[in-house]
């Protein structure tokens, strides 16, 4: 499975997908095909490796959840995507799929407060469960104070 | 194939109790500061839930305030035991993005940091994890301190290299900060030497060693399938039967010059991913040997004379860039927006993904194995929890 | 010197040599330990840290006693007495020169076996006392621990008694002025190694320190007690650790028989006590812990049959000589 | 799940408003009532001290203490972050801190000396004050490293405390990110001299006797 073959694929089986890069592949989709993207990609094009998820805060623009998953054997990568749109903080979980998403999926809720519909244990898991606040969106001081340390 | 979520074993208890207990956050085996809640039915660990975050240090909040200069040596505190290629991910991230070509020379002390740098995180995975089952009044002390031995002989060559014994800020965008001082690499070849005789000896104490044996062998298996799903990386991985190397699968900073072995094991437990390790030390080790023949001559760094921290820019994009740390792949997901600091950073910690194994893994062992797989899984808290 | 003083007098002396020589046998494995791990060891209190045991025992006794709330404190409080008194009253039996001991009872070797096995009532007090999770769970692993290998410790020492006949220990020690029991043929090297292996699991010395665990149970049964209970739980460990070495250096190695004028008996016999506590110790030092359900298989299964067939097979040769004794 | 309203409003940062300095002596901790004795033990050396001659038992008996005191100080083996990997190379045999008659211990309960090697974090510091309680009296803390000091390089984050010293009372502070082992063992032999100086009725000396 070269990069070619799996963005030819994706393309037939998404039709609203952007598809550009090689190593890796960036998919962009939208909210309702994230699951079965991530699905797609891991029985047909056989990204079994999960790498990482996480997610970039555009301001205005809203937030926008990023994946990686990789083919060992074939070597390919994808990056996948998708904007969540202004104000909106759920997105599916991915954690049917992928069993490392759970982790992961509990530290971007920790540090966006997007809530992943359908993950099983969704709680705080880097900061405390008293903390106020998700700390990396941009409207988040970097210096906040948090009583009573300060 | 779905993984389910972390399973409870359920045993033939008659007794009404379950005992819970907190390994944690402070705790002789915990590496540092983790937290893991076990469920026991007498000795037997039924359900763990782990806790972690006990050293979260706003890594990637700090690094939208930090320039591409500063971060690198704040970098190296994510991964502190491996601090050079936690740099390198972060460095090598800033060059594809800006697309910064690194001299010859540059790429090649890079490649001798990295892989003594690896050399000298295994020691101390060795050690410490003896130390986990071996206990702080037995013989795992023992070995530990043998470790620590081999191991300060490493920092030695970097203190001498870059004036520091642990952080180091070796790497810089578009190169490296420093060039090798008159006599380091006859030091650093006979330090190479040394390591290499003295592994011999540990692995001769070791794996004869019957209740080594019996501590390691079968314990926390993991399948391959669980293995890639969860995204575990490097010795782990391998030792899971999973041939993949990030040098070998897509090689960065001249890796591709090289010749050396991806070691691999299918068993899938401690003794796997310890006989992973061990081979990965004389691979490093050899490695290590070839840059030091082959060192070419030259700059050192494309931008050299660095003025001020503002003054390496990298033009609007995005890219994730990985490299093969001493426990797996440690990622770095980095968007520019053109000015002297980045936009967002996303640290792939490999630790963070290891340690997900846990809950995964555990239920079935005895307590004394917990510490046998926490020390075979080799978490560093600084990457865990950034 | 009054008779009805020295019933007194001896155990006094008697149990204030033992104290020295356990204080200074801390520093000894710390040294000897050190050496093993290419490091120096105490160094700095008195020259070559000879007074590093004093300003130890000294400060633990100054230092703030703790008693956490939730503890059962008549429990808490009682555990290191009732710890440390049987692996003193382990002394009273051996004989350290012809005539010099406390009491040297024509049953002397049943005597120490049975006071030694009865430190685990401390130490199940200790951890039940504490209310500590880790304490609750080292306490269990000490009772499985110590009801499997006193069995075989018990065994392998029986095969000198069979050997001398007697269960007078000065008598076992006596008919060793030949041949010590550790050179006789076959017999004498199984059972000092069944011997060494038991003591070191009944001692909760590492490989089998599962119930103090460092690593697991932070310190097992005495991880809430501070200050001078700490020190009474650490002089008793190390008391019994060297009662069982006398024990071994008098069934073994010949007691205080060595060259020299008789005078220098006691000298001899701690000589040879001391080997064997540096034995134990380098055992300690060298190798990984075994888990819990992998040491009591090892009791059940290997160690108590084959020191059972030693027993017998020692009975066997006994008779088949006709005569006790070498 | 519901799906979450808009992000919450930015929280003003405030401690930006000290000055450094002063924000530091007023969030430093004292140690509270001084050290721990049983009053009947203050009554008896009391009576002694008000002998004619009696000062002379307990100058000798409070020297000779507190020379046992610095003769064994053990440290809980309480490890953080990065610090903790030069406090291990620290205790291992090049450094070797058993010749000062120092050995770590994994309880609480059996040590005497805290050594903060790293970060503390608002989720740690919780337990960081339990585990300091935990250890009987008396007892020190040494702060290890900038982070431990002041927050070091991660002192503007969100999730780490600025300074173990606002959290529990410290001896001894050793700079550097992280300190090498001669810098410890530095800091460690300055807490001995500060131990020698240690006093009956609690009170602390200042942090350096030595005159150099």
């Amino acid at each position: 499975m070269t990069a070619d073959q799996a963005r030819v694929l994706i393309a037939e089986r998404f039709s609203g997908a952007q598809v550009d890069g090689a190593a890796p592949v960036v998919v962009s989709v939208a909210r309702d095909a994230w699951l079965d993207l991530a699905r797609f990609a891991k029985e047909t094009l056989g990204c079994r490796f999960f790498s990482f998820l996480s997610a970039v805060d555009w301001k205005d623009e809203g937030l926008e959840v990023v994946c990686k998953v990789d083919n060992l054997d074939a070597g390919l990568s994808l990056l996948l995507k998708t904007r969540l749109g202004p104000g909106v903080s759920a997105c599916p979980s991915l954690v049917p799929v992928y069993a490392g998403a759970n982790w992961m999926e509990r530290e971007c809720y920790d540090m966006f407060g997007i809530a992943f519909e359908g993950h099983p244990d969704l709680r705080r898991i880097l900061l405390g469960d008293d903390w106020v606040g998700h700390p990396l969106l941009k409207s988040y001081a970097v210096d906040t104070p948090y009583p009573p340390y300060r | 194939m779905t993984i389910a979520a972390p399973r409870h074993v359920e045993l033939d208890y008659t007794g009404s109790e379950r005992l819970t207990m907190n390994m944690g956050p402070q705790h002789p085996s915990a590496h540092g500061v983790f937290r893991a809640i076990l469920q026991l039915e007498g000795e037997t660990v039924v359900g763990v839930d782990a806790v972690i975050g006990y050293l979260h240090r706003c890594h990637e909040k700090l690094a939208e305030t930090l320039t591409y200069a500063q971060y690198p040596s704040i970098a190296s505190k994510t991964d502190y035991v491996a601090a050079m290629t936690s740099e390198f991910a972060y460095v090598r991230a800033a060059e594809m993005i800006g697309k910064i070509e690194v001299p010859k020379r540059a790429q090649y002390l890079r490649v001798i940091a990295a892989e003594l740098q690896r050399v000298a995180s295994h020691l101390l995975w060795l050690g410490t994890w003896c130390l986990d089952m071996g206990g702080a009044l037995g013989g795992g002390a023992t070995i530990f301190l043998y470790c620590i031995r081999e191991r300060e002989m490493i920092l030695d060559l970097f203190e001498s290299l870059v004036g520091a014994r642990l952080l180091y800020g070796f790497y810089q965008v578009g190169g490296v900060r420093y060039d090798l001082p008159a006599g380091w690499v006859d030091t650093c070849r006979q330090t190479v030497d040394v390591i290499d005789t003295r592994i011999d000896e540990y692995q001769r104490m070791l794996e004869d060693n019957p209740f080594f044996q019996v501590r390691t062998q079968g314990v926390g298996v993991i399948s391959r399938e669980l293995a890639q799903e969860v995204g575990i990386a490097g010795p782990l991985l391998r030792g899971s039967g999973v041939a993949f190397d990030i040098r070998r699968g897509e090689p960065y900073s001249s890796y591709e010059d090289f010749e050396f072995r991806v070691p691999v094991e299918t068993s899938g437990d401690c003794f796997g991913r310890y006989k992973v390790r061990m081979a990965e030390f004389r691979e490093s080790l050899t490695i290590v040997r070839q840059a030091l023949d082959r060192l070419p001559d030259g700059p050192i760094s494309s931008r050299p004379g660095l003025k001020s921290v503002a003054q390496t820019r990298i033009p609007k994009g995005e890219a994730y860039a990985r490299v093969e740390g001493a426990r797996g792949e440690v990622g770095c997901y980095l968007i520019a927006d053109g000015s002297a600091k980045p936009y967002r950073m996303k640290w792939r910690g490999a630790s963070f993904s290891n340690l997900a194994i846990l809950p995964h893994i555990i239920p079935g062992h005895k307590v004394a194995d917990v510490v046998a797989i926490m020390g075979s899984v080799d978490p560093v808290f600084g990457e865990v929890d950034r | 010197m009054t008779a009805w003083l020295l019933p007194f007098l001896v155990p006094f002396i008697v149990m204030n040599a033992i104290l020295g020589i356990v204080t200074y046998v801390t520093l000894l494995e710390r040294k000897f330990a050190a050496r093993m791990q290419s490091r120096i060891g105490p160094y700095r209190v008195g020259p070559h840290g000879l007074l590093q045991p004093i300003a130890d025992a000294i400060k633990l006794m100054m230092k703030e006693d703790v008693v956490p709330t939730a503890a059962d404190r008549p429990i808490y409080n009682l555990a290191p007495i009732v710890f440390v008194l049987p692996c003193m009253f382990i002394f009273a039996t051996i004989p350290f020169a012809p005539g010099l001991g406390v009491a040297d009872l024509n049953i002397g070797i049943l005597f120490f076996l049975a006071v030694s096995a009865m430190e685990i009532v401390g130490l199940f007090m200790a951890g039940w006392g504490s209310n500590n999770k880790y304490a609750m769970l080292s306490a269990m692993r000490a009772v499985n621990q110590v009801i499997s290998y006193d069995l075989p410790f018990i065994f392998s020492a029986l095969t000198p008694v069979l050997l001398a006949g007697s269960l007078k220990l000065s008598d076992i020690a006596a008919a060793q002025a030949g041949l010590w029991f550790i050179f006789y043929p076959v017999i004498g090297q199984l059972a000092f190694i069944a011997f060494i292996v038991s003591t070191v699991a009944s001692e909760n010395r590492a490989p089998f320190d599962i119930l103090e665990a460092e690593s697991e149970l932070v310190a097992g049964f005495r991880v809430e007690y501070s200050g001078m209970k700490f020190a009474l739980i650490q002089l008793g460990e190390y008391a019994h650790v060297i009662g069982a070495s006398f024990l071994g250096a008098l069934l073994f190695l010949g007691a205080w028989a060595g060259p020299g004028p008789e005078w220098l008996g006691p000298v001899w016999f701690l000589i040879t006590a001391m080997l064997i506590f540096l034995l134990v110790t380098w055992v300690r030092w060298s190798f990984v812990r075994i888990r819990v359900d992998q040491i009591l298989a090892l009791s059940w299964k290997a160690l108590l049959p084959s020191t059972l067939l030693l027993l017998i097979a020692t009975a066997i040769v006994v008779v088949w000589r006709g005569v006790p004794g070498v | 799940m519901a799906v979450k309203g808009p992000n919450p409003p930015v929280l003003t940062p405030v401690w930006r408003n000290f000055k450094d300095l002063q924000e530091w002596e007023a969030l430093h901790q004292k140690r509270p009532e001084g050290d721990k004795h049983s009053a009947l033990f203050e009554r008896v050396t009391e009576g002694i001290h008000s002998f004619p001659g009696g000062f002379l038992v307990t100058t000798v008996a409070d020297n000779f203490f507190n020379w046992a005191r610095k003769s064994s100080v053990w440290p809980v083996t309480f490890g953080l972050a990065c610090c903790a990997i030069e406090m291990m190379a620290t205790f291992a045999s090049r450094f070797d801190v058993e010749r000062l008659g120092m050995v770590p211990w994994a309880s609480p309960r059996h040590s005497d000396l805290m050594i903060v090697s790293g970060t503390v974090t608002i989720k740690m510091a919780p337990m960081l004050t339990r585990i300091y309680d935990q250890m009987p009296d008396p007892k020190w803390a040494v702060s290890m490293g900038s982070c431990a000091n002041s927050g070091g390089p991660f002192r503007h984050g969100y999730h780490v405390v600025k300074g173990v010293d606002r959290v529990i009372p410290v001896d001894v502070y050793v700079p550097g990110c992280p300190p090498p082992p001669e810098s410890l063992l530095n800091g460690l032999l300055l807490l001995q001299d500060q131990i020698a100086h240690f006093r009956r009725t609690g009170e602390r000396p200042a942090p350096n006797p030595k005159e150099d």
